[in-house]
């Protein structure tokens, strides 16, 4: 029973109980805060794993993508509130089935392989920073300019898919 | 020990923005006015809205309240005052304070108000305008000094302070702070005219007095994150350090407190026009000015 | 005295302290607004007291003046949502009811206010905590409770049942029983559940815990003293939250019961607490077929981005800082966009005869009463009606005396709206500014006037070189040449008329029309600026000030008309005299043609937009013809 | 340390059952989203507890959870917009509406 071991259980733990939550919920708004706790503690595991730059850029991200998440929420669904307590669910059975089906088959893989030597230290947070700058500005430039054009690409086309029809805009 | 002197200085600091605050909202100046409404917040009744989310009406201000905290930790008020120092402090700051997003979000749909929730959302669309405006700034602190750290930030600013080396960052990063802290004229979701309060106007008694608490811990914690990235932290002649930064950490939060009381408060629309059109040109070509100056003239 | 304390409780130590704070700092929300108390001549910002926005955050209700019939329900809605312990200071404000007696009232003079100030406090100090914690209750904060269906509002029953559209079960929500305010469905099932908590202690917002009463989320009707199960449905039983104890149903916005759309309604889970375990089953009366939110929005109205979002429909007013006092302006929002406005004035005008033994004395004095924005220009024009009708003419000197008295009014008023812009704009030094030197004009002699015109003037500059003013208001509420307008609102747009070139008095004193370009808000800030420039002249060319006297029209017979431009536009009033009594009259002013303007000015505006373009109006809802 | 690693892939697993369940059950576009985050957000915890426990000396594991989280904000943006123009034309993003709607 390690320190870590306590902290990497209770976030991750946390991270699953928010994840269901979000499912569970009526209201619309906390079902995307649900997420973003979710999140958040996932990015407390990543600080927990001793990764300190991606888990305070994953709490970083994850506050601003699932607060847009929420509006988004608010205005696409009927009931946002959930004061009707209406059931937004299909398919429930195979839902389950499938869900339960995918968790059993992660877990099998992550218990029955043997996982081999386990590293005992990492770098220090300032030498992991700059590794990574190093490696993304470095071996792996070709893969990180792809993802930035990527996000780039997509964000021009949500937003072309998104503005009103020239046609509709003129009356 | 730190944490101690870092929290007392903290609540020094908080009282010292109320009193300003008051001057700039109600005119008058008074040292132990704060001090009074503090204490008769406590004795109000602290009214809960019906029909409330209730988790989220109490959740809101306390997040607040953690977030500016959180925020406060890693700014260091001299060498070796500082709460945590951690290798990516810059963007730690940046995690701390988007939770002020969330905590506004919450403390404008709890209430179950129609004022405070416009504001709430009012607020998202300001806050991530104004993201991008606090973090490409950073990004361009953090080249000069090559690190994350804002202990080694204030540490490159030893020979020429930020505000002279990147003066358009440092433009750039006190209007998305303001916006951030919404301070007026950036103020739009507690506009007094437009929404009588807005995230604020549900709040009586307790959680009043918390959310303008952390509030005063934001601004606190906006303006030692200016002074920290631009105005060379504690570096300064003649006076010890964390002499400094109070001074300095002091005088930009009044500067960002007072400024509003002489213009009218800015248009959304155009607000958020400015950001994404103006605002994120400028802070990208910031980042490359000062690409070219620290490969060019290594100061 | 009848102050409600925030808690019962002995006054001892840390009470003591608190209450001897609560006495200091005294946050005062005021009735019917800033503006009107700074037109009686009431210096709030001298009186050592925060003028805030909300009632929320205020423990003195200061009303100023007489308190008009159509604004005391809203100003009780205003005085329930006050936290305890909330006290009231009526100046000269007479019968106040349904609110409950002031807890000190004083004339309405600024030594009033100042001496009853001092008073309060001492009953603030002592009566912090006293066990006086009564329910206030009055006819406006009574709820109704009707059924709606969530997806259907336009469906509303007096009993349970199902939608006849989409067969939904309809759901509670609450209404004040006379029906002021947007309704947009507070639909809150659970909330409708008895609450033991409500009665057991009242106001007390921190005491929770003693009776615990455990209810079931789904089932309201379940009630048990210990935690469980809901025999029902097998939920976990949840505790019975306290709620806010003030008169039930005043939710939101100052005066109004707020629009709640669907947008709002929470859920009202205690924590996760309530998520024992529902499936389909336990969801009584919604069908567990799927709805097609197609079918349910088909037909109703597209807003102009064609992304059909709830409309909320959300109440401004009657005390809403930085609008008109007495205005209640009724937004639907769409997002926060404007669909759609209303502005009804709650203080209309009444008859302007009542009764057939009017004397002319009589008649100016309750017109000069009924316009509290503009006592002296509707009392020149009373008289100089009369005069008309009674062939009288008050001589050349009391011409001008009355023409500077008006262009005074019109300084003062001017600078009332330069304050209120500041208020609502969150431009503070104007407000301040505007504010203390409305004051110090109103009523000043030609002396006074001069001494002021240098920071008159200033201030002027000021306000046209602040930054961001051009943004804030450019293009903002534009008004073509082709709606009706009066006044300042007019003459913006690049022409429009002025009463004022008519009147050879006005002329000898070489006074020639304002006119601005660009029919915009900031036109209309830049007109008044210049107006307010050109009085200072005027007055100085005028050389005295005299309020007109009632003329002596002991038997006379006949008609007359008069008009006069008042700051806020032309105001034309027709008289009839019959033996030296008022028989008729009939009164033409500027709001009623301005009001008409804000349909079209916050028409797909931005919210913030609007109420800047509704108060670039500068709307007197006095003025509005009832 | 074994332990630590087998901790932080179960909550993987766990996250991974959720998002799956979500993302097949929720009828409305958004929710759907969700489901799909939290499938990513396993993917996550599984990259850096990769990193941590087997590799710790080779950032290019971290540079990995830097494009996953890249993925997330794309697939997100993607979403959104998709999810205004459906609505914008039909008023709805319910995904059950979609499929009536193509047979």
């Amino acid at each position: 029973m390690t320190v870590q071991m306590i902290f990497l259980a209770f976030f991750g733990g946390a991270a699953v109980w928010f994840g269901v939550v979000v499912f569970r919920t009526h209201s619309m708004v906390r079902s995307a805060l649900a997420l973003l706790f979710s999140q958040t503690a996932i990015g407390a595991m990543f600080l927990v794993m001793q990764a300190e730059f991606l888990g305070v850029l994953q709490i970083m991200m994850m506050a601003t993508e699932m607060s847009v998440m929420a509006i988004f929420m608010v205005m696409f669904m009927m009931d946002p509130g959930g004061m009707g307590k209406m059931d937004m669910t299909h398919q429930k059975r195979l839902s389950l089935w499938a869900g339960g089906i995918g968790l059993l088959a992660a877990l099998l893989l992550v218990w029955l392989p043997d996982w081999g030597p386990v590293a005992l230290s990492v770098p220090g947070a300032h030498e992991q920073a700059a590794d990574l700058g190093r490696e993304l500005l470095g071996r792996s430039m070709f893969i990180f300019q792809s993802a930035g054009l990527t996000i780039l690409t997509a964000m021009i086309a949500a937003t072309m898919v998104a503005i009103v029809p020239n046609a509709e805009q003129g009356k | 020990m730190s944490i101690v002197v870092v929290l007392l200085s903290l609540a020094a600091g908080a009282y010292a923005l109320a009193v300003i605050e008051r001057w700039a909202v109600h005119g008058h100046l008074s040292l132990t006015g704060p001090a009074w409404a503090a204490l008769a917040l406590l004795g109000r009744e602290s009214l809960l809205a019906r029909k409330s989310d209730r988790l989220f009406f109490e959740l809101g201000p306390v997040l607040l309240l953690v977030a500016g905290l959180m925020a406060v930790a890693v700014i260091p008020l001299a060498p070796g005052l500082i709460i945590t120092d951690l290798a990516t402090g810059a963007l730690f700051l940046n995690a701390a304070l988007a939770y002020v997003l969330v905590a506004l979000i919450m403390a404008g749909w709890g209430p179950n108000g129609a004022y405070a929730m416009i504001a709430g959302w009012r607020f998202l669309g300001q806050f991530i305008a104004y993201a991008m405006l606090i973090v490409m700034p950073i990004t361009a602190v953090a080249m000069r000094a090559e690190s994350l750290s804002t202990v080694e930030i204030v540490a490159s600013q030893e020979q020429l302070w930020n505000v002279l080396y990147q003066p358009m960052g440092f433009i750039l990063f006190v209007v998305a702070a303001m916006g951030l802290a919404w301070l007026p004229p950036l103020d739009l979701p507690d506009a007094t005219g437009e929404l009588a309060g807005g995230v604020e106007a549900e709040y009586t008694g307790v959680r009043l007095a918390v959310l303008r608490l952390a509030r005063m811990v934001i601004i606190l914690a906006l303006a030692g994150a200016t002074v920290t990235f631009y105005l060379g932290g504690w570096l300064g002649p003649w006076l010890p350090g964390w002499a400094w930064s109070a001074i300095k950490i002091l005088a930009v939060a009044a500067a960002m407190l007072s400024v509003g009381r002489y213009m009218p408060r800015i248009r959304e629309a155009r607000y958020l026009a400015l950001s994404w059109k103006l605002g994120i040109s400028l802070a990208l070509a910031n980042i490359f000015v000062v690409g070219v100056i620290a490969l060019v003239v290594p100061i | 005295m009848t102050i409600a304390g925030a808690r019962e409780g002995a006054m001892y130590g840390i009470r003591r302290a608190v209450a001897a704070a609560m006495a200091r700092d005294l946050t005062a929300f005021v009735l019917p607004g800033p503006s009107v108390a700074r037109s009686m001549g009431i210096d709030l910002a001298n009186a050592h007291l925060r003028i805030v926005g909300t009632p929320r955050h205020a423990n003195v209700l200061i009303i100023a003046g007489p308190l008009d019939v159509g604004l005391r329900d809203a100003a009780a809605v205003a005085y329930a949502q006050m936290p305890r312990p909330r006290t009231i200071l009526a100046l000269g404000a007479g019968d106040i009811a349904p609110l409950p007696d002031a807890d000190v009232s004083a004339p309405l003079t600024q030594a009033g206010l100042h001496s009853e100030l001092a008073d309060l406090r001492r009953v603030v100090a002592a009566g912090a905590f006293r066990a006086n914690t009564g329910e206030f209750t009055a006819a406006a904060l009574e709820v109704r409770v009707e059924y709606t269906c969530p997806m259907h509002p336009e469906i509303v029953r007096d009993a349970p049942g199902d939608c006849p559209k989409c067969g939904m079960t309809l759901v509670p929500r609450e209404t004040a029983s006379n029906g002021h305010g947007g309704h947009g469905g507070h639909d809150m099932p659970r909330e409708d559940r008895p609450n033991p908590a409500d009665h057991a202690h009242a106001g007390h917002a921190h005491d929770a815990g003693g009776s615990g009463a455990y209810t079931c989320p789904m089932h309201p009707e379940v009630i048990s003293d210990a935690p469980g199960k809901c025999p029902k449905c097998g939920m976990n039983l949840v505790k019975a939250e306290e709620v806010e104890s003030h008169g039930p149903g005043h939710g939101h916005g100052h005066g109004g019961h707020g629009g709640h759309g669907k947008q709002q309604d929470h859920s009202g889970h205690d924590g996760h607490a309530g998520h024992g375990g529902h499936s389909k089953a336990t969801i009584d009366g919604i069908e567990p077929h799927f709805m097609s939110m197609v079918e349910l929005t088909e037909g109703q109205p597209r807003s102009s981005d064609g992304l059909q979002m709830d409309w909320i429909e959300v109440p401004f007013g009657p005390f809403f800082p930085g609008l008109p006092a007495g205005l209640r302006l009724t937004l639907t929002l769409d997002g926060d966009t404007v669909a759609a406005s209303d502005a009804r004035s709650l203080v209309c005008r009444a008859e302007l005869v009542d009764g057939p033994q009017m004397t002319a004395g009589d008649f100016v004095e309750r017109l000069a009463a009924m316009m509290p924005l503009g006592p002296v220009a509707y009392r020149t024009l009373a008289c100089a009606a009369i005069e008309e009708a009674a062939s009288a003419d008050p001589g050349q000197d009391a011409r001008r005396g009355r023409a500077a008295a008006v262009e005074r009014e019109r300084i003062a008023s001017h600078l009332g709206w330069l304050a209120e812009f500041g208020t609502q704009s969150g431009f503070l030094w104007l407000a301040a500014r505007a504010g203390a030197l409305q004051l110090a004009v109103q009523g000043a002699d030609i002396d006074g006037i001069a001494a002021q015109a240098g920071a008159i003037r200033a201030l002027i500059r000021r306000v046209e070189t602040a930054p961001l003013m051009r943004m804030r208001l450019g293009r903002i509420a534009r008004i073509g040449t082709d709606a009706p307008a009066s006044g300042p609102v007019d003459r913006a747009r690049g022409g429009g008329a002025d009463a004022r070139t008519e009147d050879p008095t006005l002329k000898a004193l070489g006074f020639e029309m304002c006119v601005r370009e660009g029919g915009d808000a900031l036109a209309r800030l830049r007109l008044r600026c210049d107006e307010i420039a050109q009085s200072l002249d005027l007055i100085a060319a005028a050389g005295r000030i005299a309020v007109p006297q009632v003329p002596d029209v002991e038997t006379v017979s006949g008609e007359g008309a008069a008009t006069i431009e008042t700051p806020r536009g032309a105001a034309r009033l027709r008289v009839k005299l019959a033996n030296g009594k008022v028989v008729e009259a009939e009164l033409d002013t500027p709001t009623d043609v301005n009001i008409a303007l804000v349909e079209t000015v916050t028409a797909q505006r931005e919210l913030g937009d609007a109420l800047a373009a509704v108060a670039s109006l500068d709307l007197s809802p006095w003025e509005v013809r009832g | 340390m074994i332990v630590e690693l087998l901790i932080a892939l179960s909550v993987g697993a766990g996250l991974f059952g959720v998002g799956l369940y979500g993302a097949l059950s929720q009828t409305n576009l958004v929710m759907i989203v969700m489901g799909v985050e939290l499938i990513l957000a396993a993917a996550l915890v599984n990259l850096v507890a990769f990193w941590r426990y087997l590799h710790p000396d080779e950032p290019a594991g971290q540079m990995f959870v830097l494009i996953v989280m890249a993925v997330m904000a794309v697939e997100m943006a993607v979403a959104f917009g998709i999810a205004i123009a459906r609505f914008r034309v039909r008023g709805s993003v319910e995904m059950e509406e979609a499929r009536e709607l193509k047979g």
